[in-house]
């Protein structure tokens, strides 16, 4: 496969704001409170939606009665899932490319039976939210219990209960995979590791929880929903098509986004509920979940047990990798993604970082009585790190070889590419050596390595842990489209001069805080020639806004960058082309620098955008008859050479152990990765901060604890750990560029990079620390009970 | 989750107080700094009908040199105690715990009383006002008692308060020189509830401990007292004599399971925060 | 002084100082400082993140001190001064702070921000010579999940100099 | 979440026997329990307010007798709908021992809890049903040296 090199002209702009740390113009009013979030929206004759919620794992529901509640004060409606069905038609969460995939139809409130603890039987329209909850004690549901699915572990036993009469059995999905010969690679091995990794279910906890408003207009048959979401197009899809609407009829928007990690990409049953709802009482509802619906209602990711072997040689190559993956996902697999992508990934990313000859990998799928899970930051990322980079160091050990070293001898090399891993990533351009050389570097290696011995000589045991990743981004259609789910992968940029020289740009992708609306506006500047002030930027209105898919899968930049740096370039031909003519000059003499319209060799100032815009406007009599001004533009972009523009990096954590208390000190954390081009670094360092930490949370503290009921034990803010300030380290950050050629800007994403490997990072400088006691860690998370247990200590 | 509906009083005097508590008996709840109560309503846990709110009770909240105890009304704030220079001189004890309890935002508003009388196990400042032999001061009904702190916790919860009592002070016996301190938790997170916390209160004569008081919490349902493991410490320190005291802290503490340590963790844990005390005081 | 209290139930009027402002309001004696903040006044720059006192997004002052705005009932505010996100930027108490937190990129998508900010404020106010630890610690109670926190506390620190810059340069 | 214990009972063993049939007694055991009545030999329906700190919770419930072998054994089976607090379904195996003029009473509590109750109140639930377990019996006790 080959690349042409692209055109950077992008790159090469002048005044260019490509690789400047821009502060984010519209943090401003965030700043002040000035924010607009859901919970701020207020509309005339405004109901709220207050759901009663099933307190058992699995359950029959006998009997509903609605009588009483219906009496409480400000109580207008109670409706369930029986009455809600005659207005809505259900889902199904399968994709046609993960074969073999099945999930039975969902509703948005449950009809004969709860699946889960925290699903909604019945909703409640009130005037205010406190007199919905005022009344969910009056609505009386006869349950019936039945036994519970809760350990995927025995899911799909022959005994088992069954969750849904209308499949097979508990499995949604499973996959296979294997290349070379693995049996005997393993036979002929010099050295074979083994461990059964295990990743605890948690949760993204956005402090803003899910919510929404939906406004339905029957006069002009209009749905409009307000939403906290990440993907205002694809939930305008799913709105019309599951309310029967025409998708024109449907209009969401998004403004402020108080944090979403995957978490609001995703068709919830009591959201979609809230919106149906509007429709059929036709006024505005609100739902706005709260913390402890959070918990219970939001989705969760990864629990996965992973029984995994490597085998090396004694230099240190790596010979096989096999594993078999096992995870499971609540009772139904989530619309439209489904909840079988963490599992796929799994498979597919498992040591992609190596060049491996013999691999074989395993992962089922099950359904089970707990909360519903799906793809969350870093989807199956920090599962295939844990198991690559983990095994790896286990070998490391037992040849006696140094952490860096066996990494060296295995990772691609730097000229390698473009290439494929063993399960068929297609890699462009990668730069493991040398971002692990920067690492090594940046972190003082071997000098933090003497500091260990020191330390360690005098009963203070600190841990070293590297880990190397790749990380999905910018997917093609390859990820859902080919599955037939209506996301979109392209996106796009319309831009418009305005009358007085401003410009207005609207993309497709969303603002959920990581800054989208100052990288857009850093290129679009660049692209056509103007100041970041003369910019306003426009997202989340499928009103407003070109096509597009969203935030995801550390997308937005490399996709909708792309496509604002494409539009850019059309708006400046096209002003150019009227400037020509104003001037009486060849339009490609000229350029647009610093907003102003320059002569293209020597920067001399010919005259200005608003005067092109004021003749384009209002004096477009002045031109020949022939030309008509375009001074409104839109570009769209996808990609197309690769399925995705993978990244890379690698981490470094460094701990301490209290071995007689168990308690684990982060005192430092390093990332290098490469996302291609940098547009705003400052940016992107956070982005790569603040996945980390959502790693380290995974590592350290975040656990949604069930009971064998399948109760979730921990759902508040005081008992699910979130890392508070208190118990991170600081995180150094740093980068190497590797363009993407698969768009002229070059950049890939870096959205989720953080999350990936910093768990793997931590378990490998836990089991460092821990290794002169010869004790290893591998249950996430890693807390002061599990390494007190493991040590023996008590 | 919003608050269910309750009604609302407001007294400005003890004994209107204590008029609330007697005509709406069970009904009725004292709102003092309201930390946990009002998370609790909030997440709809209890609905009583009547909150008393104590807040705008003046004569509850200063803090006062009385003869050779110090003085704490009961609706002072927390970050009182904790900035109150009188507090550091005569009861550092006190002083050394006010950071733990939960962040500067809940500090602000809670109360030192209002954290006593709550009466969770986990809790700091119950354990500290046992191990210092504080004397809470109630008021009721019948007028005023005194109640020996080491008195006042009856269980999860429960305290040595009727129905009809609001806690109006705390009396701590002044710090004297020959006395030391320490304090120490361990917590999953910053300001979290402790897996196990020790408040430890020692008198020495010469190098010898002649009096040694360990109150542990979260490790039962009220603040632990471990006597024996004090006992054994009594005498000259030296490490051979802390490890055997140490061995008495199984027969002392019997604690329970929750979702962050097991029994024979939170046993463990106990021993090592203990050692780390004494393993300071070594001469 | 032992007036007999009066019996409070449904609605009942307040009487309070909001950003400088007299308000008289009606309010359930049930709601808390927050909602009325945001149901009643309109303003939504306090947020509601978790209702049990733990996130601090609902962070507000009530006479000069932060509170949670969860924990408080709005009927325990009569009488008293509140100041929200909103009042003290436009008064300029928090400018330093959200100039440098702009520059920094000390926030993402902005809902913890304000109670972030009130805290940060108040503890320079009482702790100018903090270090990073302790900022870190005084902290710990004001959930962030998009930063990581390391550019919060790079920030704060940073006021934190300039403005013990400003104090020696004054001296 | 299972809770044993043991406890001695200044009562022989059909005295012992009796009293844990006789809703009176149990209504005087049962933490909270404001009201009972007898359905028939082995069910009764009670009406229980839990009160464990800031948790107060009313509801009715129906206490079922099972698996009896008089004067020996019982289980009490109970299940209380504290509606949107959550559910609690609990069961308390005893078993009576005769010692010459004394018993030996020896439990084992299942408790199983479900809803808001799970969610929210991991940390203590322990402690908290430990000591509703204990005041039964310590009641029991009680009215028993009373006698």
């Amino acid at each position: 496969m080959t690349i042409n090199a692209r055109d950077r002209w992008v790159l090469d702009r002048p005044n260019s704001y490509i690789g400047r740390s821009v502060p984010r113009p519209n943090a401003k009013r965030l700043l002040e409170g000035r924010g607009n979030f859901v919970d701020d929206v207020v509309l005339p004759r405004m109901l709220h939606a207050v759901f009663v919620r099933s307190p058992y794992a699995h359950a029959r529901i006998v009997s509903i009665d609605v009588e009483a509640a219906k009496g409480c004060p400000g109580v207008v409606a109670i409706v369930t899932g029986k009455q809600l069905a005659e207005h809505h038609s259900p889902w199904v969460g399968v994709l046609q490319h993960l074969k073999g995939i099945t999930s039975p139809p969902q509703y948005a409130i449950a009809i004969d039976k709860a699946c889960w603890q925290g699903e909604a039987v019945a909703a409640i329209l009130a005037q205010s939210r406190e007199q919905g909850e005022d009344a969910i004690d009056s609505v009386i549901v006869d349950w019936e219990e039945l036994p519970v699915v809760a350990d995927p572990e025995t899911a799909l036993d022959p005994d088992t209960p069954q969750i849904h009469d209308s499949l097979e059995n508990n499995l949604c999905w499973e996959r296979n995979f294997a290349a070379g010969d693995v049996d005997q690679a393993f036979t002929k091995a010099d050295v074979v590791v083994e461990e059964t990794f295990s990743v605890g279910r948690h949760t993204g906890v956005t402090v803003e929880p899910r919510s929404i408003v939906a406004d339905y207009q029957p006069g002009e048959e209009k749905l409009t929903v307000y939403q906290s979401t990440q993907a205002p197009h694809m939930m305008q899809n799913v709105f019309a098509k599951h309310l029967g609407l025409n998708e024109g009829d449907v209009r969401v928007i998004t403004k402020d986004v108080g944090g979403s990690f995957g978490i609001k990409v995703h068709v919830y049953a009591d959201e979609f509920a809230a919106v149906a709802l509007s429709r059929m009482f036709r006024r505005p509802i609100k739902f706005i979940a709260d913390r402890l619906e959070s918990f219970v209602t939001d989705i969760h990711a990864r629990d996965h047990i992973v029984k995994a072997r490597l085998a090396v040689s004694k230099d240190g190559t790596i010979e096989a990798l096999e594993f078999d993956d096992l995870t499971g996902i609540g009772p139904y697999s989530m619309y439209p993604r489904t909840s079988g992508i963490e599992a796929n990934q799994i498979v597919n990313l498992t040591g992609g970082a190596y060049q491996i000859q013999n691999y074989k990998a395993k992962t089922q799928v099950v359904f089970q009585n707990k909360g519903v899970m799906c793809q969350y930051r870093a989807v199956g990322h920090p599962v295939a790190c844990l198991i690559a980079e983990g095994l790896v160091d286990y070998a490391a050990r037992e040849i006696n070889m140094d952490p860096v070293a066996i990494r060296r001898k295995n990772l691609f090399p730097d000229d390698a590419y473009p290439c494929k891993s063993i399960t068929g990533m297609a890699f462009e351009n990668l730069s493991h050596h040398q971002s692990l050389d920067k690492l090594i570097e940046m972190m003082e290696y071997d000098k933090l390595r003497e500091e260990q011995e020191t330390y360690r000589k005098q009963g203070t045991y600190r841990g070293i842990g590297l880990a190397t990743f790749i990380e999905v981004t910018n997917p093609s259609p390859m990820f859902y489209g080919v599955g037939g789910a209506a996301i979109s992968a392209q996106d796009g940029c319309t831009l418009r001069l305005d009358a007085k020289g401003n410009i207005f740009c609207a993309t497709g992708v969303t603002e959920q805080g990581q800054g989208t609306e100052a990288v857009i506006a850093q290129i679009v500047a660049t692209s056509v020639g103007v100041p970041m002030e003369n910019i306003r930027v426009v997202t989340g209105d499928t009103e407003v806004t070109p096509y597009g898919g969203g935030t995801w899968a550390s997308r937005g930049c490399g996709i909708a960058g792309e496509a604002a740096a494409q539009a850019g370039h059309v708006l400046r031909d096209n002003i150019l082309d009227v400037a020509g003519i104003m001037l009486q000059t060849e339009s490609t003499a000229l350029d647009i620098q610093n907003g102003k319209i320059v002569d293209a060799a020597d920067g001399t100032e010919r005259t200005t955008l608003d005067e092109v815009a004021r003749v384009a406007y209002y004096r477009p009599d002045t031109f020949p008859e022939d030309f008509q001004s375009e001074l409104m533009v839109t570009r769209h972009y996808v990609p197309r050479d690769y399925p995705f523009a993978f990244t890379n990096g690698v981490q470094a954590s460094y701990l301490e152990v209290d071995i007689e208390t168990g308690f684990i000190r982060l005192l430092k954390h390093w990332c290098v990765e490469d996302c291609g081009t940098v547009i705003n670094p400052q940016l992107v360092d956070e982005q790569i901060r603040g996945g980390i930490v959502q790693g380290l949370g995974g590592a350290l503290f975040e656990h949604c604890i069930y009971s064998e009921d399948g109760q979730l034990l921990n759902g508040t803010m005081a008992d699910y750990l979130v890392p508070m300030a208190a118990e991170i380290p600081d995180i150094d950050c740093a980068h190497v560029v590797s363009m993407t050629n698969s768009s002229e800007l070059g950049a890939k994403g870096a959205g989720e990079a953080g999350t990936a490997g910093a768990p793997a990072a931590v378990m490998n400088a836990l089991n460092d620390a821990l290794s002169p006691f010869g004790v290893k860690l591998a249950t996430m998370p890693f807390t002061p009970q599990t390494v007190l247990k493991a040590l023996g200590a008590q | 989750m919003k608050a269910p509906p309750f009604s609302y009083i407001r007294p400005e005097a003890v004994e209107s107080v204590i008029e609330c508590l007697q005509q709406y008996g069970d009904d009725a709840v004292l709102l003092a700094g309201g930390q946990s109560l009002m998370a609790s309503l909030n997440m709809r846990l209890s609905a009583p009908g009547v909150l008393v709110d104590i807040n705008n009770v003046d004569s509850l909240s200063e803090i006062a040199l009385v003869g050779n105890h110090l003085r704490i009304g009961a609706m002072t704030r927390q970050v009182e105690v904790e900035q109150s220079s009188l507090v550091a001189e005569h009861a550092p004890l006190i002083s050394m715990a006010m950071p733990y309890i939960a962040h500067p935002a809940v500090r602000n508003r809670g109360t030192i009383g209002g954290s006593i009388a709550f009466a969770d196990p986990a809790a700091e400042l119950p354990a500290c006002v046992v191990a210092l032999q504080a004397n809470l001061i109630a008021q009721g009904s019948k007028g005023e008692r005194k109640i020996p702190a080491t008195e006042f916790f009856k269980g999860l919860y429960e305290t040595a308060l009727t129905s009809d009592e609001v806690l109006t002070a705390i009396e701590l016996p002044v710090a004297a020189d020959q006395q030391k301190f320490a304090f120490r938790e361990l917590a999953r997170r910053h300001g979290d509830y402790a897996m196990v916390g020790v408040c430890a209160f020692t008198e020495w004569s010469e190098k010898s401990l002649s009096e040694a008081r360990l109150v542990y919490f979260n490790v039962g349902d009220q603040p632990v007292v471990a006597v024996q493991t004090a006992a054994a410490l009594k005498g000259v320190l030296s490490a051979e004599n802390l490890e055997s005291a140490l061995e008495y802290l199984a027969e002392d503490l019997d604690p329970l399971s929750d979702l962050n340590a097991d029994p024979s963790m939170r046993l463990h844990l106990a021993k090592v925060l203990t050692q780390r005390i004494f393993q300071e005081w070594m001469p | 002084m032992n007036r007999k209290a009066e019996l409070l139930e449904g609605d009942v009027e307040i009487n309070l100082t909001v950003n400088g402002e007299q308000i008289v309001e009606r309010v359930p004696v049930r709601r808390n400082l927050v909602d009325f903040l945001r149901v009643n006044l309109g303003l939504t720059g306090s947020h509601v993140g978790c209702e049990h006192g733990v996130c601090g997004a609902c962070t507000v002052r009530l006479d000069d001190q932060i509170i949670r705005g969860c924990l408080t009932l709005a009927v325990q505010a009569d009488g008293k001064r509140v100041d929200t996100i909103e009042g003290l930027s436009d008064d300029g108490t928090l400018k330093d702070l959200q100039i440098v937190f702009h520059e920094r990129n000390a926030l993402q998508c902005g809902f913890c921000t304000p109670g972030i900010l009130l805290t940060a404020a108040e503890m320079l106010q009482q702790r100018p010579d903090v270090n990073r630890e302790q900022i870190r610690e005084y902290l710990s109670g004001n959930y962030c999940r998009c930063t990581g926190y390391h550019a919060i506390i790079d920030a704060i620190e940073s006021v934190a100099k300039t403005r013990r810059q400003e104090i020696s340069n004054d001296n | 979440m299972e809770i044993t214990g043991e406890i001695r009972l200044p009562a022989t063993r059909q005295e012992v026997w009796d009293l844990l049939n006789d809703p009176a007694v149990l209504q005087r055991c049962i933490p909270g329990c404001t009201a009972i009545e007898k359905r028939n030999p082995t069910e009764f329906f009670a009406h229980i307010t839990a009160k464990v700190g800031p948790v107060r919770s009313s509801f009715s419930t129906q206490l079922t007798l099972d698996d009896l072998h008089p004067p020996e054994s019982y289980t009490l089976t109970g299940q209380g709908q504290g509606k949107s607090t959550g559910m609690a379904k609990g069961s308390v195996k005893i078993l009576l021992l005769a010692e010459a003029a004394e018993t030996c009473l020896q439990y084992t509590s299942t408790i199983k809890i479900s809803g808001k109750l799970a969610q929210v109140g991991s940390r203590l639930m322990t402690a908290t049903v430990k000591k509703w377990i204990e005041k039964f019996f310590i009641a029991l006790q009680e009215l028993i040296t009373e006698k």
